[in-house]
């Protein structure tokens, strides 16, 4: 047992720590550090400085232009840049769908669409979830008929994230109604400027506008892309699902928060101390970084066994329970160090638009909706009630 | 002993959810948040003709001198609608006169909706210690001149009169030279910068540059408020864990009803036992938030202000407890459609936020319990 | 809306208050306030004194020996007598058989045993659980079949609580076997000296013999032991479960525990200052009595509308979870209080039997078995999670 | 980075779980703890054969040198067997002569089995700082008098040798002017109160009064002690956190079983999803405290006594916080079994309960971590 880093791992975070001291914009950083919006064009020029590094696919083959990474070199750029307070790599084409062409697509559509991942030319966005599909997947209703050479789509997807700036959708959709619910499901990739395509702004409860419906109006999609064979959609589904799961802890940017946690709450008065000074204040941010330390341990557990085993099983589900519950934590105590100063709410300054000049200050602004914000990681990416029976039954046999 | 509301009470009460219902539904009360002044006239002056305004104002002054306890069912109503009306704000501010026996013309007004009250009490440095103040009062010959600046003063741009919180002596932290004015916004020297809330209602941070009041502005006695703005503050609290209460009921009804109607796997979700025990558990917090509100409701004007104190910062600390637990949960219990704009589960979640972060928090009310004499005293 | 007892009440409560004074004897009471184990004797002798002053059936009717108090009244009897150190009156005779008995027995029945019951000459103890049936309780086996003039009983029950000083047992018994479940069910008086009955002690996690197993083995039980009609025991069962429950609150108990832990954390140093001075430890105990105080509000709205509506209903099941957790956390808070000084356990010290003296003290010594015990609390009488299947279902119709 | 044990390290835990498996099971256990000494010779001659008293032990001494992460495996099968033996005290007794270098000849006795240790850090009013001693050394012509009590000395009264923190000077909270030295109980002063402890252990109260020691009774140097009890108690915390995780890892599963086979309304219990969820969270606790074990066993040695105490608190927070919370958690899913002496889950959960309050709570080491200059530290 050895839960020490080897050199050449300790070597490479010093080069990750280095290109990211010299490439990650200052502008970025800055939102990132200080809970502001990003922009569509904040991620695009973070994905270009990384695809000209080379470092977008940082979990593909080297055959496919991935980095090659061993399991800890990608938890290390994953906790340095996080710490860092450089924008996530958004997972829609690098991490969810190119695994699937790569294992299931064909060579067609392996040589068109992952270059265009890697080079940030598409935005990507998943269309998975509907309206009467919640944590049922399996119950989706969207219809595709074939027709010739093409498909039609009918219906409606729904908490498709950043659907407003991308350039293709996949999708499940359902090829054959009459089959048992996951039997009947292909896996489809579909390009938003296709006619009969809407996307309509859901505003979520911070009001910021991150996720859309997309709704499917006779659709006409090439049967060329169509990802392996008809009706098999919900196998590529899963293992999706089943893949590279341990990103999901974000121990890095959990981290950078603890540090942000503790600048505020040293800045933060309460009877003319700071906040952090105050025992039962204190006890709380304490409790939380001991959580994240083991958190962060086992992580390490799994991410040192990822190689040599069937890549990460029920683990990942906690990993996904405690990340987000200590991500949600940070958030509130966050918003109680800030206090009333939380209360000003002006989501032109979240975004940048203008400058936030009322008396709560700059650190404090943002709080109340990232606070707010955060209460979706509990639901997506399988709830966390989800994960705790996937742990009963799949570790516990329950 | 008995718990239940008068006739009259529960009349008063069932007129203002009726009122609400079909004037002050969801989509209305979107379309005033985001209108330009945040707050709406019309519906200002329904709640004055329904007698809300005039409901705890003495009868001397042209109210209905209701208690704390009639004002806890309004406030449930309030919190059940999610009112973004200045009510809060000028019934608190209404309390500070009420308690002090001043300014019975400004009471009169109150009455009858003429005009709104908003308290500015909160400064940049003082979280949540109301005695934590550096605005400064001082005498002159034509009265007082006051100089500082507030913050988040809850629908201080709305309000035709602010009860001002000043110190004329002492350390900044002291009860001793505490003094409260009653101050007219339009006076030369008071700037005012107004924007939204996190909950949808409106705040303002104040400046207050060499402002000359006249004598009269002084509510009770010059330096020696703290009493009365410590009790005036519990009053606050009250309604503000009343207003707590009625969104958190209103919380749990949607909540259920949804656990009941949405579907997964073939199934009612609300069928999933642990889902079952989650609402279970927020039920008894609810129950037993609503009965710490209650035992506030009815000693807010104890005579012995130990008795209060605890009550009222008991009532607080369940309340904001609650608030957060059954805010998260009932979020949680949505899924998705949870935290989105458009249902009203994340308006209540949010407002339960604010209030807890209004008038002390639950660290802030659980200090204070126990440095009251009464914790450490063992029977 | 008015949360002030009446002055008829205010009077009632003196006059208990000063009975208690006047009678409580002062060994019992010591052993109460300072967590000792009760004595058979201990029991028998308060018994006796409540039974000089009429105040036994105190949920009784006058008509059988009662009271006739008010709800209110019986609870200003639970608060004082918990909060003075009484030992609670045992309910298997007094709340739990004679309500029966009142309601389904016979003339004769009553005649006999209720006087018996209010003298303290019949020790009951309660023939449900068995070992195959916990929460299940309507999975009995023990056979009861008919003979003559008797019923020749056999089978095990369990958790029967102090049955090694029990002269009489109520037993659910099943009398049709080819009946569904709860159809076939009786219930019967049992006189604890018949031969064929067998009590085997279970000892508890802190070594105390509060419960035994009883073993039915033939025994012969004259029909006129019946309970009401043959195979309708189990709505006497439920009648009784639905009966009288704002007791299971224990407000006076927990007040009376909650000023022990005060004094005892007062007095328990904690780097040479007292540890209730320790704000993290201060905020646990106050969360603490905000509970208490927003239960005994939530008993006192229940019981205040007890006379007026058919008994408590699901509300009840709040009562017990909430007033079982708090009398589990503040054992918890005395451990954690006591510290090193809650390791020595000397069981013979508990029972009054010998001196204590090492080092601990003597106000330290009993909470960690303290702590252990009230473990059951959230187990017995229908666990707290029984109670909220109670709560989704008879409450909010889940 | 790996985290699996080596070959050896696991060959070595497997034969301890052998031997007590099937020398020391639960029954044997019983009459062992209610035996007139409340120990087992026979059991510590076979642990002492199996090697687990020479593991930790320099190789120059006879031992293994076995390191902190070896001694948790070991520590493990300890808290897996509720075994009561004063293994824990004896090998916290020896790392105090292995991290001095001093008393080469009684680390050799520990190897071979022949002598156990206890450690007397405790008196009535430290709680849980060892730095709060009153007990008195002083010099004189023949060496050393001792003067004081202790108390809760774990397996004190089974000892041949005791090590005893005890001040030469300065105030009683000082980390200046603590020395350590190692006591034969058999002296003239020295007096021994043994009793049982609520998870079936023995320990005692020890009196010293004008105890005369020889100069060569002490460990390490006079006065200045401090940095070497802080180290080892650190080194006592990792090895109680590894029992603790023992402990866990047996109760999970026996309840788990137990989930399994219990029926109730026709069904395995475990079907319920409350209960389901309940045995999910346990889970999660214990992989959270096994991660901070397995740090603090790889930090008990570490040249940075930061990074160690940092290290160490954490996990004596999370195993005291996941023991509290699985031990009633396992005993509420055995429903009534489950508060009864005679299943394994009760036993399991006292001694979970009495590991918390060994070397330091929740609370304790929470603390300290606080009081970590690195907490305050934002980056």
């Amino acid at each position: 047992m050895d839960l020490n880093y080897s050199p050449q791992d300790e070597q490479f975070r010093a080069e990750v720590r280095q290109f990211l001291t010299q490439n990650l914009p200052a502008d970025i950083q800055h939102k990132v550090l200080n809970h502001l919006r990003l922009e569509k064009d904040d991620h695009l020029r973070w994905h270009k400085i990384l695809a000209k590094q080379g470092w977008v696919g940082n979990a593909w083959p080297v055959e496919f232009g991935g980095t090659g990474w061993t399991p800890v070199q990608r938890h290390i750029w994953n906790e340095e840049s996080g710490l860092a307070g450089s924008p996530r790599i958004l997972p829609f084409g690098v991490s969810m769908v190119a695994p699937v062409i790569m294992k299931f697509g064909n060579k067609a559509q392996q040589d068109y669409y992952l270059p265009r991942i890697l080079s940030g030319e598409d935005w990507w966005c998943q269309g998975y979830s509907e309206p009467g599909s919640g944590s049922d997947l399996a119950s989706l209703k969207t219809r595709a008929e074939r027709d010739g050479d093409y498909y039609v789509v009918n219906g409606q997807k729904t908490w498709t994230t950043l659907a407003q700036h991308a350039d293709t959708i996949f999708c499940l959709v359902r090829t054959d109604p009459t089959a048992r619910k996951q039997a009947g499901i292909s896996f489809l990739l579909i390009d938003m400027k296709t006619p009969g395509i809407t996307v309509r702004p859901i505003i979520m409860l911070d009001e910021e506008h991150e996720v859309n419906e997309v709704f499917f109006d006779n659709v006409k999609v090439p049967v060329a892309n169509l990802i392996g064979e008809e009706n098999m959609g919900w196998t590529y589904a899963k293992y999706l699902l089943g893949h590279e799961r341990t990103g999901i802890a974000d121990i890095g940017s959990s981290k950078r928060e603890l540090n942000f946690l503790k600048k505020f709450a040293l800045a933060q008065q309460k009877n003319d101390a700071p906040i952090l000074a105050d025992p039962h204040f204190a006890a709380k941010v304490a409790n939380l970084e001991i959580d994240l330390m083991a958190l962060e341990v086992t992580l390490l557990k799994v991410v040192s066994t990822e190689g040599k085993q069937k890549g990460p099983g029920p683990e990942a589900s906690i990993l996904k329970i405690k990340g987000t519950e200590i991500q949600q934590k940070l958030t509130e105590l966050m918003l109680e160090a800030a206090g009333p100063a939380g209360l000003p709410f002006d989501p032109a300054y979240l975004s940048g638009k203008q400058a936030h000049s009322i008396s709560a200050g700059d650190d404090a602004a943002p709080l109340a909706g990232t606070y707010f914000n955060f209460r979706k990681t509990s639901i997506y990416g399988g709830s966390n009630e989800i994960q705790k029976n996937i742990i009963a039954q799949m570790m516990l046999g329950l | 002993m008995d718990f239940e509301y008068s006739q009259e009470q529960q009349q008063f009460t069932d007129s203002i959810r009726r009122w609400a219902e079909s004037n002050y539904d969801f989509e209305s009360r979107k379309q005033i948040i985001y209108s330009d002044t945040g707050v709406s006239n019309k519906a200002w002056n329904a709640m004055a003709e329904l007698g809300m305004t005039a409901l705890p104002v003495p009868e001397e002054q042209g109210g209905f001198a209701g208690s704390a306890v009639d004002m806890m069912g309004v406030m449930q109503e309030i919190g059940r609608s999610l009112c973004v009306e200045p009510y809060f704000a000028t019934m608190f501010g209404a309390e500070f006169l009420a308690a002090s026996h001043s300014h019975a013309d400004v009471l009169e007004q109150v009455a009858s909706g003429e005009i709104k009250l908003a308290c500015a009490l909160n400064e940049k440095q003082s979280r949540y210690e109301l005695n934590n103040i550096t605005t400064s009062v001082t005498a002159n010959a034509s009265g007082f001149v006051l100089n500082g600046n507030k913050t988040t003063v809850l629908h201080g741009a709305q309000a035709q009169l602010l009860i001002v919180s000043a110190r004329s002596n002492a350390a900044s932290r002291a009860a001793d030279g505490i003094s409260l004015l009653l101050v007219d916004p339009s006076l030369a020297g008071v700037t005012i910068k107004n924007y939204r809330t996190l909950d949808g209602l409106q705040a303002s941070d104040i400046e207050f540059k060499n402002v000359q009041l006249s004598t009269g502005s002084i509510i009770g006695e010059m330096g020696t408020a703290w009493e009365l703005l410590d009790a005036v503050s519990d009053y606050g609290v009250t309604l503000l864990c009343a207003e707590a209460v009625g969104c958190m009921e209103a919380l749990i009804a949607a909540t259920l009803e949804y656990l009941k109607t949405r579907q997964q796997f073939g199934t009612p979700i609300g069928k999933f036992q642990v889902l079952q025990h989650r609402m279970a558990d927020m039920l008894i917090e609810l129950e037993q938030a609503k009965s710490l509100t209650t035992l506030a409701a009815s000693k807010a004007h104890a005579s012995d202000a130990q008795e209060r104190r605890k009550a009222v910062s008991a009532a607080k600390v369940k309340v904001g407890q609650a608030g957060k637990f059954i805010g998260q949960q009932a979020v949680q219990l949505h899924g998705g459609m949870g935290v989105t704009n458009e249902l009203a589960a994340a308006h209540y979640f949010k407002r339960l936020t604010t209030i807890d972060l209004t008038l002390g928090d639950v660290d802030h009310h659980l200090a204070r319990f126990i440095a009251l004499p009464d914790f450490a005293k063992a029977a």
